[in-house]
């Protein structure tokens, strides 16, 4: 009554910028949001329910809609579009410690035979661990090694370095890299501990002197 | 102030405690400080100029007035604010001589253009991320749908792992054992360790001269790489062997074949 | 000529119905797709790439846009909006001054060693910067540097862009000026007695194991 003047300052803002604030707020609230929630968030004097009428008919026939879920609204995916969503429904579970520690050897190592997996870390490898990362296609059977029995190798795949953001499995930090990136614990480490970055067997052998001094 | 100072009697006090007061501030501050470059890039400030015409040799100074001043309070600097220090002090005596037409390497320009050039670009990278927190920033000032749908028709459990879990996994074996210096083993190397203990056993065996390799491995005789790495490793293990007097080797001419039999321990 | 009663089975839907398949799914997932997944999950035929279009010039000054990160895109809330979302808003851990300028640095001068991030800084890089960064996912490893030493190298990530809306690398503010001031060179300092630039990069090079062969 008194604040005739003030009136202006307080005016909400015009009905389509509402409208875009009730598309933002139910497109980033997790839950379905009511008429109350809504005129308890706008600026004070907007109108909510008409927003959302505005915001319902934009929506018509789109790819999502706006949809009442008791008393409350919320953005869904159109019936109709359900099929696309096949794919999303993915149960995302941790790794196992044995297989994390297989799966980093391999890549440290690679290639690499089971034999070997075990002796870094110290106990056995399960058949089922070797199968699940070969399941995952983050590792897969290299050349057999030229040693007794011919084991077979194991070597780190495409989808393993995609997964990881690498370009190479030689990009890997080595062990020193790690200890400065705080990636290990404060421990002095053993001289005997090398990082093994940059070591891979594919490299073309022993130094070259060696060769010439000793070749056949 | 000054005018209550002077009437007291021991009038020097309050001066000096005002100058211990300044001098601490800046002193406390150097905890705020990220390295020297920092602090000099914070004195250079003082300078008020567009840092692309910083003056160096006040700045200089400056540096070597502060880090005086901390010792005179006997505070500890770390070690690379007196690295820089001395290398300030350097500077600044290059820049004060005549150049030496003699001297080589660059000259004290060149060295303080650069030390210009490193201020510019620590103040431009400051800016920079200043910039960059100032954006609208996801979860902060933009959101993403706050219901992502998942549709329950497929259900499909995916094992997730980062790369985060996979560097802190093999650290924590690399590790493990202090005490077991491991080191992994080339394939393609044959060591002097395994050498040896074959060599010492085949020697015990047979007394006659052989060449050297018939003592190599038989998974090692491929040739390429592995072959001249058994070469090798069994040929400094003859020479260690003999040298322990277990062993001879003899070479009847130059690149002729090196032959080797066991001694009977007498 | 045979196949014509199977052409309409497998033609691609309209344009329109496309762009709303690409709408429900943008909608239904809190993270960037590829153009590449969108492909996978349009039917067979699609054109994504020209859906995005259509959608993109759709939310033009919307409440919510499309926003394209790096070879992905997402729909997010309109910036000026943000203040709605007060309940919305995630707590993140402050930043450190270090972490914030290393992440700038990272940023602006990718890809990028840690010796030179300490150059650039003058102060060595403590333990936990890169480890934090790393962990919110906004740096990644990029190739090792082909320099003696062979340092891991960093970059910044998909992620670091969502975060901060920028559509690609290059759209960082200020990086053609920068550039143009020569700011980002990585100019050598003109001789061994330069001021002291943190501590030298970690050596972990591969050049350590050829001494086994010999030793005792």
């Amino acid at each position: 009554m008194s604040g005739v003047p003030e009136a202006p300052l307080f005016a909400p803002p015009p009905l389509p910028e509402q409208e875009r604030m009730v598309e933002a707020i139910l497109f980033a609230t997790a839950q379905p949001v009511t008429v109350a929630d809504l005129a308890a968030r706008l600026p004070h004097g907007s109108d909510p329910a008409e927003a959302l009428r505005m915001l319902r008919a934009r929506y018509e026939g789109r790819g999502v809609e706006l949809r009442r879920i008791g008393d409350a609204w919320a953005m869904r995916t159109a019936p109709d579009l359900g099929f696309l969503m096949q794919a999303e429904r993915v149960e995302t579970r941790k790794l196992s410690r044995a297989a994390i520690e297989t799966l980093a050897i391999v890549a440290y190592h690679q290639p690499v035979t089971r034999a070997e997996i075990e002796e870094i870390r110290g106990v056995a490898v399960s058949r089922g661990t070797l199968d699940q990362l070969l399941e995952l296609d983050w590792i897969r059977f290299g050349r057999r090694r030229n040693t007794p029995g011919r084991p077979v190798t194991y070597l780190v795949t495409e989808e393993f370095l995609d997964h990881f953001g690498l370009e190479s499995a030689r990009d890997l930090p080595g062990l020193a890299e790690l200890r400065a990136a705080g990636l290990l614990d404060n421990r002095p480490s053993p001289d005997g501990l090398r990082p093994p970055a940059g070591e891979p067997e594919l490299d073309d052998g022993p130094d070259v002197d060696q060769g010439t001094l000793f070749e056949d | 102030m000054s005018a209550a100072a002077d009437s007291e009697p021991w009038d020097e006090t309050p001066l000096a405690l005002a100058d211990r007061q300044a001098a601490e501030a800046l002193i406390v501050d150097v905890e705020g400080f990220e390295g020297p470059l920092d602090l000099l890039l914070a004195l250079a400030r003082t300078q008020k100029v567009d840092l692309r015409r910083i003056a160096v040799l006040p700045l200089a100074e400056q540096y070597l007035a502060f880090v005086a001043r901390a010792r005179a309070l006997r505070i500890e600097l770390a070690a690379d604010y007196l690295v820089m220090a001395a290398w300030l002090a350097y500077l600044k005596s290059r820049l004060l001589l005549p150049p030496d037409p003699a001297a080589e390497g660059p000259s004290a320009e060149e060295m303080a253009a650069h030390l210009a050039f490193q201020l510019q670009r620590l103040e431009a990278m400051r800016a920079a991320a200043a910039r960059l927190m100032a954006r609208d920033r996801l979860g902060l000032d933009v959101f993403a749908r706050g219901d992502p749908e998942a549709v329950q028709t497929l259900r499909r459990t995916e094992f997730d792992a980062t790369l985060i879990d996979l560097l802190r996994a093999y650290a924590r074996l690399r590790t493990r054992d202090e005490f077991r210096p491991w080191a992994f083993e080339r394939a393609d190397v044959y060591g002097l360790a395994a050498a040896l203990e074959r060599l010492r056993g085949q020697l015990a065996e047979r007394f006659g001269w052989l060449p050297l390799e018939a003592f190599l491995p038989e998974d090692w005789l491929g040739g390429g790489p592995r072959r001249r790495s058994a070469t090798a490793a069994t040929f400094v293990a003859g020479l260690e062997l003999t040298r322990q007097g277990r062993a001879e080797m003899r070479q009847s001419e130059p690149f002729g074949p090196v032959e080797l039999r066991g001694r009977r321990p007498e």
